[in-house]
């Protein structure tokens, strides 16, 4: 993958000089922070609690994963994020997200416009319906430019061509006049992601960007955000079920189930010394190269909870094999274990007569 | 699912109603299509006398209702058992309305064939002395009211509605029903000049060819911009000098007629109108190329009908035969009994005497016609206002075909200066209730008003509205090769079924007549002094019906026919 | 972190047997009992749903519980207005208008749903098959449909009626023989669209029929749309035949259907408005529950509204 | 591209000359002849027949008559003795093309307005208000809307002329009444293509990007929404331009509408024939239009047909 087109070293060396400038005025802090979200959707057979207080927060320049299985609630908390969730049927119960110094949730509308795809760029995880097919793809990313950045119609398009030529879009001023659908999959993502950092956002929240595409490409649209990331110094959210690709991006790591956080904490923390059973069940399920081909791959029985009715303890109580009586009482609570590295799982409660050994052989990953 | 269920409810209760006809022992009585016309008001009168028919004698006519094209065409072919049917006389003479009837006349559709009705009618028209000729046509009459193959209905009524500030308007039976010559207005809100009406055609005129056109709107608009050799006077006689002939004489045996055409007189574009024009025009009218429906009005004058019968060839085909056609055409039409003598002298020579022709010169078929400017336009001529002469009281200023004509006072008409309006103003409005509302808000002069409207009318402005006899008569024609209507005890059992008082009055509603004859009152008898019905015929037939007079026959008639006698409804 | 105090009994591991987790907790609804309370839920379409319901019981039980026949004339009781006698009036012949109406009503919404299933078997199908197939299939068909569409559709109704028998069903025929091209038409284009998902791809790569593809995958799926068209095209049967009641060649006499006593009505408007106000709300309101009812149907049949 | 239009093009000759033969053959089927009147002896209906060539073999005539249309020559008609078809159509189309015109605008901008405020404020009272209006659009017969509003407006109030054809204020009460109908079709088409547009992922996308509701209505949602309407303008531009017999009826307008009715009823042979030729000509134009505009505006329809 290092066999990088030189003639894209001259642009983006002035991308960089102008992040840099960026990076000077604001001190190296949070950029954003969710504070025990709840999200809700009314249907007609009742309310069901889509995230039940969900909390984490990505450094600038950072780049966090949020892992889960579908339906765990990782989506709705993004869209939250970028004020995105239909309303109704669905409905904020309670949080807070402080973004860039402002509290999303008060903003206006109008406010929150000039925030989505200036500060906080998206891309989603269906390509093929992600783009507007009635319009040529240049004409889409010109869109955004001309609302946010005031550029003129001839000055948006250069920069439009200039970003489908960074996201590796071959002869790029072409592709730019043509229409969604003479492009492949791969390319439609390289667009999608083109368009969202064409206003050079502080933070990209890709949702499951990799997830529709076939194995080969997924790597070549990682490696690009890994690049970009590196490059424009911006905050990566990657929203993926797939620990695969997790493992290639992430810095840190959350992990979801049932509409909360159940582990959070660096890459390393989590994939050498996952502490909630949840988690290294995702772990023992990816099938590792280092192992003998025949070892059989263990699966996590039974399914997630149906949000309908929240269960009153762990969510995760009736998979997890340490089942306890408290598990099934009440929630756990995060406890941390290490510096950075939080697990709500009464397992490691300080309480708890015989605490499971750390043991760095079975849970241990190579990165 | 409850869709289903209610579904097949509805289809069975559908299926219950078509059960309905009764039916008795014995042979069933075979159906009797009644035909008549689909407009609304025609499907109502139909349905009034099926329903009178019903309760009167218990017998069910199937209804058809067909336009007027199909009507016609069955009423040719024979495909009717009864069909409601009317005429409209050509001339006030009763002959009009009996010589229809004769074996071999091209109208007779029921195939009545009675010798002695046949001799009556030949001697009556074969006759100069008119009361000679009124008693042998009542006599005529009163064969055709015992034998009813036609059962006479009503005789309907004009009725019109006219802003009291309009004046003058004289209204005809016969031919062409309005001439606005002499009218004028007088204390019109927002005042009366410039003179003008503003009135409703209906629809444009479909043909202002004179000597070709048939339909009545055609005729109101021509008797408007031409004028014959005599016009209809406000008294309603045709007097000497009242259209372009000065004067005329008529020579002892009644078959030579000498006019002389006034002096002076022009056509609209200033050319002179001369006796000429008026020869052109008849020969053109019988000529086999024109082929106009109403030659026959000319059959009166000796040679016409021999020009008309020539046949004509294919013009592709065999242009030799057809130079010969026109030839013998040509030779035929010098042989007819018209002649220009000079400019201001015209002749004609009829087939026999015949009082009425005079009153026939004022019809549009025998106005003039200026063979120049015919032949310049061709077929073409009185489709556009340029593309027509006018010698009338007015001339066309104005035609939007479709949508409105203007007529503008004519100032080389030779009576221009009793000619008081300025112009004519109309509109082509087909819709019933549109004129209506425009004449209360006083946008249109005069208007005719539907049956249904009449209470209105009376009730709110009854000063304005008015009624005409009309020379028309409605009857029943009843196919006589149909198995139970040949029987003419069945002919007068319906006849005595149906209350005709009842059926002007609820059905009708619009102040008909019931037909006691054939003949309507409103057609002169010996002179135009008197009628031909009330003198000479009276109450035949019953205006209110005999229900027991007609049960017997009926029980008679279908007994002596084999049928079994309808169940009582 | 609530301080709580623990026993160490509460960390006894305990085995949840898995079908306790597995508890439905949704009670479970088959496919129409959502459709039925997703248009429950939509006011409009279920006021439609009873005034239709409404109409179309009176148009059943109304002529039976009238004491007047619909053809019966009662002559001195002509034009009237509403009366003891005659609880909607009498029409220009004296005929009661409440049993005419009901019995009119009851035409009406036979020839407007007949013509409008007719419509839709035809319509589905053709469309169907021209949709799916395209190229020259699809353009043959297609301009067959624009041939049938081009013919005055008044040229076919006078010629059936003077072929046929003039009737109910003549009536309907001549709607629907030149009827389906619409719906053909717009079946094919939702077709055209449909045919690009993946799974019909999927349906024909495990080896399904077109006929069962076009049956089972693309039909359902523009249920939604036919709903809509479906909606429209009983109005529109139901104005096509008023509309042919106005130029004389409805109903034949003596039936008569909503159109021919709207008709009969307009030619005495300004003298007796009842005549013609009383057949005209009827429609209105027959239309407008239809309307009504198609609408909340199009949203309550929509799979991708459901939540 | 060109290809595809000639193609088309093809097509709709071929179509028209169907057509055409058709109805030549369902008008000779029906009975009854354009001279029955009540006064007609058969003799003169025979010179009648020669006249209008009626009598030649019904090939002949056939032969003849697609003989004329190709010199765009559409015959003389009987009833209206004289007046060409052609010069019928001439004065009576450009009427009916101003009305039908008039109630189109009004319809389609009016409707689509409706049908985009119903489907983006989804189920609050605007919904309701837009689909109340949209379907009383519809459900109304138009000669009940005509008659009332020529009453009240005309007869009544006396604002608006009851009938003529003069000047523009006599063009508002037919244009309104024609346009009732189409405007309720337009709103309820739009609407429901609208709601299914609104789900789709790129409009999320354009919200992603931080539009505002405005801009994303504007060039996303409508543009794909307007899609099918497209397709149904097309034989509705005809049917309307081509004027309807209720209105031109009733507010005395001398458009081609009637002519269509009163044609059969006459039994008027070339009128029949001329205004049906007239009438699938403009249909087939339009159809073939929309064709071409629907490539246009749907990039993804315009490469697939310009392929093969």
């Amino acid at each position: 993958m290092e066999a990088v087109h030189d003639n894209r070293g001259e642009q983006t060396r002035d991308l960089i000089q102008a992040k840099k400038r960026q990076d000077l005025a604001s001190s190296r802090s949070t950029l954003l922070s969710i504070e025990d979200l709840q999200v809700s959707f009314h249907t007609y057979a009742g309310e069901v609690h889509a995230v039940r207080g969900v909390s984490y927060s990505v450094e600038r320049g950072g780049s966090l994963a949020v892992v889960g299985e579908s339906g765990c609630g990782k989506t709705v908390t993004a869209q939250a994020v970028m004020r995105l969730t239909p309303i109704p049927p669905g409905e904020i119960k309670g949080g807070k997200i402080f973004f860039n110094g402002k509290d999303i949730l008060s903003l206006s509308e109008r406010e929150m416009q000039s925030v989505r795809g200036k500060e906080i760029g998206m891309i989603f995880q269906d390509p093929m319906t992600g783009l507007n097919p009635t319009m040529t793809v240049g004409n889409q990313i010109v869109e955004a430019l001309i609302k946010h950045q005031r550029l003129s119609r001839r000055a948006a398009w250069e920069k439009a061509v200039e970003m489908l030529n960074m996201v590796e879009i071959p002869n790029p001023a072409v592709r730019a006049t043509q229409y969604p659908h003479q492009f492949s999959g791969g390319m439609r993502q390289r667009a999608m992601i083109a368009m969202a950092l064409a206003c050079e956002p502080l933070l990209l929240i890709a949702d499951e960007p990799t997830t529709s595409l076939d194995v080969t490409i997924q790597a070549q649209i990682l490696d690009l955000l890994k690049e970009l990331q590196e490059k424009l110094g911006m905050t990566i959210i990657l929203i993926t079920h797939n620990l695969g690709v997790v493992a290639r991006l992430a810095k840190d790591i959350v992990v979801m189930y049932a509409g909360k956080v159940v582990e959070k904490g660096s890459s390393a923390q989590v994939f050498y010394n996952a502490m909630h059973p949840y988690t290294r069940a995702l772990l023992k399920s990816v099938p590792r190269l280092d192992r003998p081909t025949r070892t059989r791959l263990e699966s996590i029985p039974g399914t997630p909870p149906d949000l309908f009715v929240p269960p009153r303890g762990c969510a995760f109580a009736p998979r997890c094999r340490h089942t306890m009586r408290i598990c099934v009482e009440h929630d756990a609570d995060p406890i941390e274990t290490e510096p950075g590295h939080r697990v709500s799982c009464w397992l490691w409660h300080k309480d708890n007569p015989h605490p499971p050994k750390s043991d760095h052989t079975n849970g241990g990953f190579d990165l | 699912m409850r869709f289903k269920k209610w579904f097949s409810a509805l289809v069975c209760g559908l299926l219950l109603l078509s059960l309905v006809a009764g039916c008795s022992p014995g042979q069933p009585l075979p159906p009797i299509k009644f035909l008549s016309g689909d407009s609304e008001v025609a499907k109502k009168y139909a349905m009034g006398l099926q329903e009178i028919v019903r309760k009167g004698l218990g017998i069910e006519l199937t209804l058809e209702n067909v336009d007027f094209k199909t009507r016609l065409q069955k009423m040719r072919d024979g495909d009717f058992a009864i069909v409601m049917a009317g005429w409209a006389a050509d001339y006030n003479d009763p002959m009009t309305f009996l010589d229809m009837w004769t074996t071999n006349s091209p109208y007779n559709d029921v195939k009545w064939s009675n010798k002695q009705y046949d001799d009556l009618i030949a001697k009556a028209k074969a006759s100069g002395d008119q009361a000679e000729r009124m008693n042998l046509m009542a006599q005529a009459e009163k064969i055709l009211l015992e034998e009813l193959p036609i059962i006479p209905i009503y005789w309907p009524q004009r009725n019109y509605a006219e802003h009291p500030w309009v004046k003058g308007i004289i209204r005809t039976a016969i031919g062409p029903g309005n001439d606005w010559k002499f009218a004028y207005t007088e204390g019109r809100p927002g005042g009366d000049d410039p003179q003008h009406l503003n009135l409703n055609l209906g629809e444009e005129p479909p043909d202002l060819q004179s000597i070709t056109t048939t339909d009545t709107v055609s005729f109101d608009v021509l008797n408007a911009c031409l004028e014959g050799l005599v016009r209809l006077g406000p008294d309603g006689q045709y007097k000497q000098g009242s259209g372009l002939a000065e004067s005329w004489t008529v020579s002892e045996d009644g078959t030579k007629y000498t006019f002389k055409l006034k002096k002076g007189l022009k056509w609209s574009d200033g050319t002179p109108l001369t006796a000429h024009d008026f020869e052109y025009a008849w020969k053109k009218a019988v000529d086999p190329r024109t082929a106009s429906q109403y030659n026959y009005m000319l059959f009166y004058i000796k040679g016409a009908e021999d020009v008309a019968n020539i046949q004509l060839p294919d013009k592709e085909k065999e242009p030799a035969k057809y130079k010969e056609a026109e030839a013998a055409i040509q030779a035929a039409m010098d042989k007819m009994g018209v002649k220009a003598v000079d400019d201001l002298t015209l002749e004609v020579e009829l087939v026999a005497k015949n009082n009425i022709f005079i009153s026939l010169t004022a019809f549009p078929t025998y106005f003039p016609l200026n063979q120049k400017a015919h032949e310049k336009w061709g077929d073409k001529y009185a489709t556009e206002k340029d593309k027509m002469l006018f010698c009338g009281p007015f001339v066309i200023d104005q035609w939007e075909h479709g949508s409105k004509m203007v007529l503008k006072k004519n100032p080389n008409y030779w009576d221009a200066k009793n000619v008081k309006l300025e112009y004519i103003q109309f509109d082509m409005i087909k819709d019933i209730n549109t004129p209506i509302s425009m004449y209360e808000a006083n946008q249109l002069d005069a208007i005719g008003v539907p049956g249904d409207f009449i209470p209105k009318f009376q009730k709110e402005r009854p000063q304005e509205f008015h009624q005409m006899a009309e020379a028309v008569a409605w009857y029943l024609e009843c196919n006589l090769n149909h198995p139970v209507l040949k029987d003419p005890k069945f002919r007068k059992a319906l006849s005595m079924a149906i209350d005709r008082q009842a059926y002007c009055d609820n059905v009708l509603r619009n102040y008909s007549k019931p037909a006691t004859g054939l003949t309507p009152p409103s057609i002169a008898g010996k002179d135009a002094t008197e009628s031909f019905h009330d003198k000479y015929i009276g109450n035949i037939l019953p205006a209110t019906g005999n229900p027991q007079e007609a049960q017997k026959l009926l029980k008679e008639s279908l007994k002596q026919l084999g049928y079994a006698l309808p169940k009582q409804k | 972190m609530l301080e709580m105090n623990l026993k160490p009994s509460d960390f006894e591991p305990i085995s949840l047997d898995q079908r306790e987790g597995e508890a439905i907790t949704r009670p479970h609804i088959s496919y129409w009992q959502d459709v039925w309370m997703r248009f429950k839920k939509n006011r409009l379409a279920l006021t439609g749903l009873t005034v239709l319901a409404i109409l179309t019981f009176m148009a059943i039980i109304g002529p039976i519980i009238s004491p007047w026949d619909y053809r019966e004339c009662d002559y001195n009781h002509i034009n009237e207005f509403i009366s003891a006698r005659h609880w909607f009036g009498t029409d220009y012949l004296g005929r009661d208008m409440f049993t005419r109406l009901w019995f009119g009503t009851r035409i009406s919404i036979f020839i407007g749903i007949t013509a409008a299933l007719l419509d839709l078997c035809i319509g589905v199908v053709w469309g169907g098959i021209s949709g799916y197939f395209g190229g020259l299939v699809d353009d043959i068909m297609m301009r067959i449909v624009d041939i049938l569409y081009g013919i005055p559709y008044l040229l076919v109704v006078i010629l059936l009626l003077v072929v046929m028998e003039p009737g109910l069903w003549t009536i309907i025929l001549a709607m629907s023989l030149t009827g389906w091209t619409g719906m053909a038409r717009l079946v094919r284009g939702q077709i055209l669209q449909l045919k690009e998902m993946e799974y019909v791809l999927a349906a024909r790569s495990v080896g399904a029929s077109p006929r069962r593809i076009i049956a089972r995958h693309l039909v359902p799926n523009t249920m939604g749309v036919v709903l809509v068209s479906l909606t429209m095209s009983i109005p529109g049967a139901i104005f096509g035949e008023a509309f042919l009641s106005f130029i004389g060649l409805g109903v034949p006499m003596p039936l008569a259907s909503l159109g021919t006593l709207a008709n009969e009505g307009y030619q005495v408007l300004l003298v007796y408005p009842h005549n013609v106000i009383i057949p005209a709300l009827t429609i209105i309101l027959l239309i407008l529950s239809f309307n009504f009812v198609g609408d909340g149907l199009r949203d309550a049949l929509d799979p991708r509204l459901r939540q | 591209m060109l290809r595809y239009i000639l193609r088309r093009f093809g097509f709709m000759v071929l179509s028209l000359w169907v057509i055409v033969t058709i109805t030549f053959i369902l008008m000779n089927v029906v009975p009854g002849n354009p001279f029955s009147s009540a006064k007609l002896t058969p003799q003169v209906l025979k010179q009648l027949e020669r006249k209008y060539n009626l009598d030649r073999p019904k090939w002949e005539q056939y032969l003849t008559y697609l003989k004329n249309l190709l010199r765009f020559d559409l015959g003389i008609s009987i009833r209206e003795r004289g007046r060409s078809v052609n010069s019928i159509i001439k004065s009576c189309f450009p009427v009916s093309l101003v009305v039908g015109i008039e109630a189109l605008c009004f319809a389609v901008t009016t409707g689509l307005a409706l049908g985009i405020i119903a489907a983006l404020y989804r189920g609050r009272t605007i919904d309701y208000i837009a689909i109340i209006i949209a379907i009383i659009g519809v459900s109304v017969p138009n000669f009940v809307v005509a008659s009332t509003l020529q009453y009240i407006l005309g007869a009544k109030l006396k604002i608006l002329p009851i009938a003529r054809w003069e000047g523009p204020k006599y063009h508002i009460l037919p244009a309104f009444s024609l346009g009732l109908g189409t405007l309720a079709t337009m709103a309820r088409m739009m609407r429901s293509s609208m709601l299914e547009v609104v789900n789709q992922d790129y409009i999320r996308t354009a919200k992603a990007k931080g539009l505002s509701p405005v801009q994303v209505t504007w060039r996303h949602c409508i543009r794909n929404a307007i899609l099918p309407i497209v397709t149904i303008l097309g034989p509705l531009i005809a049917n309307i331009t081509t004027g309807t017999l209720v209105v031109e009826r009733m507010f005395g307008i001398p458009g081609l509408g009637r002519y269509f009715v009163e044609s059969i009823y006459n039994r008027d042979y070339p009128l029949i024939m001329g205004t049906t030729v007239f009438y699938a000509a403009i249909l087939l134009l339009m159809t073939f239009l929309v064709d071409i505009t629907y490539a246009i505006v749907d990039p993804r329809i315009r490469l697939v047909k310009g392929r093969d």
